[in-house]
């Protein structure tokens, strides 16, 4: 199995530097990180997660779209795009990696979101296992093994370096030039260090957390529950939860005039706003507590009612981290399924 | 999409021969909505309107840019030809292209690409503009003259001889003013006493004029049509409706010995006086300050030989409240304190006199009974030098810095008058410049030089210096001669310079009208509305606007009342509708709009709202009131969530204009 | 002094004095305390806490909660303040609240306990003036003076301007001398370095808006960067500039009503000093209109919509020390 | 008429000559007027001329004596007295004399020469 | 940006202007013919107090380099008081805008009376001058609205 020592990091990312721009967990300050563009010297996060998800990659809060020209009483229509440039994400924890998957049902399924496309073409993710999960992590319950992150090439974190794997083809062909870079060690470290995080999982406060009683097919059961009322009580509507979050992907389209044309660009929404689904004749969803139970609803119930069984939540627990009042899936799973059992 | 139409003016060659208006038309035709652009020589001129109009009709514009002169100047012409083809006359925007760049550049591609871009700037509003309709309010039928000299009185008879009810206000006892303190009138030399006492008496006789004598206007509020004034009564200790005139008080009253300000200070009269034999209203007044009764309660004299108990001690100020729909500010002039010119030894001899005193000394109800004596030792004068020009025409530091317009000609008559009446006397006139211009004024001055042999001495006095025989040694310049020249006088004159009065200052902002430097009133327009404050509704009388004389003032005095009779014979006045509005659904009655509103324009009410959801929440809303409301725009940016905005100026429209100039 | 908030509002509850309450709800980790309303007893007795972590300003939900009825609110001197400015601002029906003033002595952050690399907490527990934090990789104490929120660290006052009745001790105000320095090093730097600084900073912001919408003085039905119709609404900062609009004139639109509650700073979850803007409108108003404190009373006016006629000039700003 | 001299003695006077009416008040009130073949007012209009030789030979600017009295009065704020103290250091700049410096101070003073007259031999060689 | 024949930078320079003083005094240096840059574009509002900070962020935005804001003189403003209060929010923006790094020489108030034509094409300058030796604005941009 190829292993990459903690000291030959620098080399590895310079030597895949070459080929493409490489992102990597940047401490900005203590204990928060995130992604940066790798340079020589810059030194990589040992963070567990970057505060901000890697979706960010693939699906950036603003993008333009198109843009028009106005000369002269005529109206000509501009492409923005140019080239898009390989990149890699180096250090992307399991649950952001799942959260690609869950991306691509929405963007890449008919019609096809071209510009997502081609990010995600030309972007190879470098995963890595967690060594020292927090309290807020819950990605276990929705079946993700944090030790076994996936991506197109696994690292397996261990003391004194990695376990390097090629998940993809994409991965194998990213590999292969960069041979020399790798000791062979035989697997076994690997595998001790992935029973390590598996057993810290075991032991987190949210180990336990249930999904059973979500999923597809439930919107009757959940959608009226007077428990909504008192959880969306402290909600002050901002969009913390879902700009942090790696599987939120709803935006708007809004022009922009700059003087002499105007950019036609999208910029996440989020369905905590007040504005959110807002149409000429009104707006559907009236208080916080519509907009709130709509976000969960959409993770827990909606989202895998039409992605097979898949909930829209990767359990990374950045909201639970950053919402302004601790309101999270979380307390919202946990009331719900009690109420349910009282029921 | 608006249909759009952009005219513009050559304005004879004031714009044409710096801006290229064929380019600047063909350049800003190119402009989404704009549907006509063409240029005319001049599009304020008649046929200019028409074609403008007749562009309205044929392309049924939305809005109209006009790249012209200063929309201070044709603005209205603009809105009014547009209001006359069917369009909102508020969907008018002026591109200001003769002022603010013909007029300021030179280059000529320079000047054109600019006018382009305010061009563009109007357009970009203009596409935002919405048709506004002006509100109406109702107009009180009565003026208010704040000052009772022959300004205030012409303006007030005339107001009155069309009808409308007037309130003179004057601060001190009587009316009359300076004219009163005067001798003779130049050029005609008429008794100054006998020519303003009629009309002083005609005001009092006049059914439609109030005089509020010995009052003062505290606080004025409202707008155009509609003002509320407070006014102080002042306490006269003697009833106004009681009091005959009689003069008995006046005899008997012990306190003899305070100074007389209607002569200067150079006689006394007593704690209870009338200022002078012709006051209108001839009702006496107690001083407070010298009355034994008042300061101590001893004496009562007066009270006992009223014969009809007119005598009031416990008197009081009184506030009166009268709501007006023109206010006319005739606050006159004081000569400026001329002890500050060490030069001329006002404060060390009293024979360095100022002009007007020497008007009360020549006067037959002055100190000296008309007798022109010296005020040191009351003997006859045979040397009398007069000075001119004393703190006019000079750095702000040093005095004034206008000409005081009035001093040439009345020492020429001061000059003339001693010469006729004491032809022993030597007359010296130091002048920098003798200005006469007037009916009539060059050939009096004239006279006074070669028929009355006043020697006029080009040059200044550099030092008046007491001499212990009591005359005054005067060293000044001849600058004809080239020497230096020494006068032994008996009587230097000043000619101090005239500034506006001290309360005009507070009383323009009282009624929120505009002063330049000096305090004079400010005009709307130095040439074509000089008797009209930028205040609307408040009107100018006399030197409060700037230094003239008495047939200056009395035919300003006439066409500021026409201006007044104008405005009062209306029954109603279209507003302003460039004012505030607030969004009631944006608006959460935070307060502070209303707490940076000058006109108290905003209110708060308490509002049912229908929610999106059914129900009905009652919240507190700002309402802005119409008529009150002047569209300073205040409150648009002490409103944190934009709930209030601007007709005619809205937020959008100016980040247009920005958007417009900056791209 | 849980046991006594608890006692009083379940009191106040059952002499029919309010019919909610406002306080703060229990969490899973002990640290991630969400403000709550309370109708019964049974809840207050099962959920209501106090404790280091109940750092939210309870005050701008009262605007929502005084137009149901008669609520009962708890506030901390930092929650009277504002309270008080929305009192100023008509934004909450005097009547209809029930005031108790309860003493802080200031709380910790979560974040600042995380920054010592600790994780993987299951508990939290006060002891004297430290913590002891309980994970799962074993327990560790901290100084309760090393994780307090910096806001508390510059504590403004102790003292509840406003309040019907109090609980514990009144404090009084603190000198101020701290609150600034933070503004003062900033100021001493050149143009650049404080360029450099604030691009930084903002352009770390994700505009998730939970600095506006948990503040207390932005209590606009519509805020302007929301409304269409503003010309300046933004979803996203599209570009830097949006960046350093969006918080210029946030923080302009606060100017003088900002009590400096902290709580903007202590929601951004990308941990930017947005206490620094306002702190700064704070500064410039005290050194230059005379010390104004929003939220003081009810009387005295905002220093944006009152002027004195020698007021300095906005030149005075080109005039300061260095460039 | 000297344009360049008019300039230099506006500059080093910093009067302004044109400001002038010519109400000879400068004159009126000198106290060595008598003595002056040319008066303060008349140095004003000069200047302003640009007669530039009739006034450097003249001794009436050395007869000025600085009193600023003509300062002082001077409704105009011309400040005629600068104006002669302006031509006098160009006629001594003519002289050549322009080049008294510190060190030559020592060897020039005398014991009987006023110490104000040090200070104003510096501040005129120093313009 | 835009540069002249020579190759210097002229700035973009937006000028507010209250319509009772400030822009009658613009007017009166045009009647009086007194000249300054055509780079300054003026903008009449009814009162400096009309002037939104935002207003001036968005000159900024759309490649303004000098923002100048003239109005009556304290005291004479035509509504009483509205200047007034343009000074306390413009002194508190301007200190902001500092405070951010943007150089302060880009803002500026200047009170000018309708009688002032000559102090207002003095101000316009002067003005243009120092914001011509700043060069463009760079850090209050918005680039995409860059030319």
């Amino acid at each position: 199995m190829l292993f990459l020592k903690s000291a030959d990091l620098e080399r590895f990312l310079a030597a895949a530097s070459e080929t493409r721009t490489v992102y990597v967990p940047v401490d900005v300050e203590p204990k928060k990180s995130a992604y940066r563009k790798w340079t020589p010297g810059t030194a990589v996060s040992k963070g567990l997660k970057t505060t901000r998800s890697a979706k960010d990659f693939f699906f950036p809060q603003t993008e333009d779209l198109v843009g028009f020209r106005i000369e002269n009483k005529k109206i000509q229509i501009l492409d923005p795009r140019g080239e898009e440039e390989d990149f890699a994400v180096f250090g992307v924890r399991a649950c952001d990696a799942r959260s690609f998957g869950i991306l691509d049902k929405v963007f890449l399924s008919e019609p096809v979101d071209t510009y997502y496309e081609n990010r995600r073409a030309h972007g190879l993710i470098l995963t890595m296992t967690c060594r020292r999960p927090a309290e807020t992590c819950f990605c276990t319950a929705f079946g993700i093994d944090p030790a076994s992150p996936g991506g197109d090439v696994a690292f397996t974190e261990t003391a004194d370096g990695w376990y390097v794997e090629a998940v993809t083809e994409r991965g194998r062909d990213f590999l292969a030039p960069l041979g020399d870079l790798f000791e062979d060690r035989d697997g076994s470290g690997a595998e001790a260090a992935k029973e390590e995080t598996r057993a810290i999982m075991k032991r987190l406060p949210l180990a336990d957390l249930q999904t059973d009683a979500f999923g597809g097919g439930k919107t009757k059961e959940f959608f009226d529950r007077p428990e909504w009322a008192s959880l969306s009580e402290a909600c002050i509507g901002c969009g913390t939860c879902t700009f942090v979050c790696p599987t939120c992907q709803c935006y708007d389209i809004r022009d922009y005039d700059t003087g002499h044309g105007v950019k036609r660009f999208r910029c996440w929404d989020s369905c905590m706003y007040s504005d959110f689904t807002k149409m000429a004749g009104g707006n559907p969803r009236l208080t916080q507590k519509e907009r709130f139970r709509q976000r969960f609803m959409h993770k827990l119930v909606y989202f895998p009612e039409n992605n097979g069984g898949e909930f829209g939540c990767v359990g990374c627990g950045r909201c639970l981290a950053s919402c302004p009042i601790h309101m999270n899936i979380v307390k919202v799973m946990k009331t719900l399924s009690e109420g349910q059992d009282e029921s | 999409m608006q249909k759009l139409g952009v005219f513009v003016c050559h304005c004879g060659t004031n714009i044409a021969a710096t801006v290229d208006v064929k380019a600047v038309a063909e350049a800003l035709g190119r402009e989404p909505s704009v549907v006509v652009s063409t240029d005319y020589p001049y599009m304020c001129s008649e046929s200019g309107q028409n074609l403008i109009k007749d562009a309205i009709r044929e392309h049924s514009l939305d809005g109209v840019v006009i790249c012209s002169c200063s929309p201070r100047m044709h603005e209205n012409t603009f809105r009014k030809a547009a209001a006359q083809a069917g369009l909102n006359p508020y969907m008018v925007e002026i591109a200001n292209i003769r002022e603010q760049c013909s007029w300021i550049h030179k280059d000529r591609e320079e000047a054109t690409e600019k006018a382009i871009v305010l061009g563009r700037a109007a357009i970009a509003k203009v596409l935002l503009n919405t048709p506004l309709t002006a509100g109406e309010s109702p107009v009180t039928k009565r003026a208010l003259v704040i000052g009772g000299g022959i300004a205030g009185i012409q303006t007030a008879l005339d107001i009155a001889e069309a009808g409308f009810p007037v309130d003179i206000v004057e601060k001190e006892p009587t009316i009359g003013g300076k004219m009163a303190q005067l001798d003779k009138t130049f050029p005609t030399l008429d008794c100054a006493a006998c020519i303003l006492t009629p009309k002083m008496v005609d005001c009092a006789q006049n059914e439609n004029i109030r005089i509020l004598s010995f009052s003062e206007v505290e606080e004025v509020t409202g707008f155009v049509g509609n003002f509320t004034a407070k006014i102080r009564r002042k306490a006269r200790y003697v009833d106004e409706t009681k009091c005959t005139g009689c003069g008995l008080c006046t005899e008997k009253c012990p306190v003899k010995k305070v100074p007389n300000e209607f002569n200067l200070g150079m006689d006394n009269r007593r704690a209870v006086y009338i200022p002078f034999a012709q006051a209108v209203p001839k009702v006496a007044r107690i001083d407070p300050d010298w009355c034994n009764m008042l300061k101590n309660g001893k004496c009562g004299l007066c009270s006992k030989v009223c014969t009809v108990g007119a005598i009031d001690y416990k008197q009081t100020d009184t506030v009166l409240e009268e709501h007006y729909g023109a206010i006319v500010a005739a606050t006159g002039y004081e000569p400026i304190k001329v002890d500050r010119y060490g030069e001329y030894a006002y404060a060390q001899s009293k024979d360095v006199i100022t002009s007007l005193e020497f008007e009360r000394l020549t006067n037959a109800a002055g100190p000296t009974s008309g007798t022109l004596l010296r005020p040191s030792d009351g003997r006859h004068p045979h040397t009398i030098v007069f000075i001119q020009c004393v703190g006019s025409r000079c750095t702000p530091e040093m005095g004034k810095t206008y000409c005081s317009k009035i001093c040439c000609m009345y020492t020429a008559k001061h000059a003339m008058l001693t010469r006729e009446k004491y032809p022993d006397t030597d007359v010296y006139v130091f002048y920098i410049d003798v200005r006469t211009p007037g009916k009539n004024f060059d050939e009096f001055y004239r006279r006074a030089a070669e028929e009355y042999g006043v020697h006029y001495i080009k040059g200044a006095v550099g030092k008046v210096m007491p001499r212990a025989d009591g005359t005054l040694d005067v060293q000044a310049s001849d600058l004809i001669m080239n020497e230096q020249l020494h006068i032994n006088a008996d009587l230097v004159v000043l000619a101090a310079a005239i500034e506006p009065s001290k309360t005009a200052r507070r009383l323009a902002t009282m009624l929120t009208a505009s002063m330049d430097t000096n305090d004079f009133f400010t005009e709307a327009h130095p040439k074509l509305r000089p008797v009209e404050s930028p205040t609307a509704g408040i009107f100018l009388s006399g030197v409060c606007q700037g230094p003239k004389d008495i047939p200056e003032t009395v035919s300003q005095a006439s066409a500021c009342a026409a201006k007044v009779i104008g405005l009062l014979s209306k029954n109603k006045l279209t507003g302003n509708p460039c004012v505030a509005h607030s969004d009631e659904w944006m608006c959460n009655g935070c307060s502070n709009c209303a707490s940076v509103c000058p006109y108290g324009a905003i209110t708060y009410l308490d509002k049912d709202f229908r929610m999106p959801d059914r129900s009905t929440k009652t919240r507190r809303v700002a309402s802005v009131n119409p008529a009150v409301c002047q569209g300073c725009g205040a409150c648009t940016v002490a409103c944190p969530s934009g709930a209030m905005d601007l007709y005619g100026f809205s937020n959008s429209q100016i980040m247009a204009e920005v958007d417009a100039i900056c791209k | 002094m849980q046991e006594m908030m608890k006692k009083r509002a379940m009191e106040l509850l059952a002499d029919g004095t309010v019919t909610r309450v406002i306080g703060w709800r229990r969490g899973e980790f002990s640290y991630d305390i969400s403000p709550a309303v309370f109708e019964d007893a049974a809840q207050i007795e099962r959920d209501f806490v106090w404790d280091a972590f109940c750092g939210a300003n309870v005050s701008k939900y009262l605007i929502r909660e005084s137009a149901k009825g008669r609520v009962l609110a708890f506030l901390k001197p930092c929650d009277a303040f504002s309270m008080n400015q929305l009192l100023a601002e008509h934004r909450v029906k005097r009547e209809n609240v029930y005031l108790i003033g309860i003493p802080c002595a200031g709380k910790a952050d979560i974040d600042r306990i995380k920054a010592r690399g600790i994780d993987g907490v299951t508990g939290i527990e006060e002891d004297g003036e430290a913590f002891v934090v309980h994970t799962i990789y074993g327990d560790e104490r901290v100084g309760r003076a090393d994780v307090l929120a910096e806001r508390c660290l510059v504590c403004k006052s102790k003292r509840h301007p406003v309040y019907d009745e109090l609980l514990g001790e009144e404090g009084e105000d603190l000198p101020d001398d701290a609150r600034f320095a933070g503004v003062e090093k900033l100021e001493a730097m050149t143009a650049e370095e404080r360029f450099a600084f604030w691009r930084g900073e903002l352009s770390k912001c994700i505009r998730c808006n939970a600095c506006r919408n948990v503040c207390p003085a932005c209590t606009c039905e519509n805020c302007v960067f929301d409304n269409p119709d503003s010309g300046i609404s933004q979803k996203a900062a599209a570009d830097p500039f949006e960046e350093n609009m969006y918080h210029i004139i946030r923080a302009f639109h606060v100017a003088g009503r900002c009590t400096d509650c902290g709580e903007c700073s202590r929601v951004c979850p990308e941990h930017i000093p947005l206490h620094l803007l306002n702190r700064k409108f704070i500064k410039d108003i005290d050194e230059l209109y005379g010390t104004y404190r929003a939220g003081e009373d009810d009387e005295t006016k905002n220093p944006l919509t009152s002027f004195t006629e020698g007021d300095a000039e906005p030149a005075v700003v080109r005039k300061r020390g260095r460039a | 008429m000297n344009n360049d001299w008019k300039d230099r003695i506006v500059r080093m006077s910093g009067a302004a000559v044109q400001k002038c009416m010519r109400c000879g008040k400068c004159s009126a009130t000198c106290p060595n007027y008598g003595e002056m073949e040319y008066h303060p007012h008349q140095f004003v209009y000069m200047v302003e001329r640009g007669d530039t030789e009739r006034l450097m030979a003249s001794p009436s600017i050395f007869e000025c004596l600085t009193c600023f009295a003509c300062v002082e009065r001077c409704p105009r704020g011309v400040e005629p007295a600068k104006v002669i103290e302006a031509v006098r250091l160009e006629v001594i700049r003519q002289k050549g004399a322009n080049h008294l410096k510190p060190d030559d101070l020592p060897a020039a003073a005398d014991e009987d020469l006023p110490g104000q007259a040090l200070v104003t031999a510096l501040r005129k060689f120093a313009k | 940006m835009q540069v002249n024949e020579t190759g210097a930078f002229v700035p973009t320079v937006v000028a507010f202007c209250c319509n009772w003083c400030s822009y009658a005094g613009a007017d009166l240096s045009g009647t009086n013919r007194l000249q300054y840059p055509s780079n300054i574009k003026i903008i009449r509002v009814p009162c400096s107090c009309r002037v939104n900070p935002m207003f001036i962020l968005r000159a900024f935005q759309r490649g303004a380099d000098g923002v100048i804001l003239c109005g009556c003189h304290p005291g004479d403003c035509h509504y009483t008081t509205g200047n007034y209060y343009t000074r306390r929010r413009m002194t508190l923006l301007f200190s902001m805008l500092d405070y951010l790094g943007i150089e302060r020489e880009r803002t500026r108030v200047e009170w000018v009376s309708a009688a002032e034509g000559q102090k207002f094409a003095e101000t316009m300058k002067s003005f243009a001058a120092e914001i011509a030796a700043l060069g463009p604005n760079r850090r209050l941009e918005d680039l995409r609205c860059r030319k």
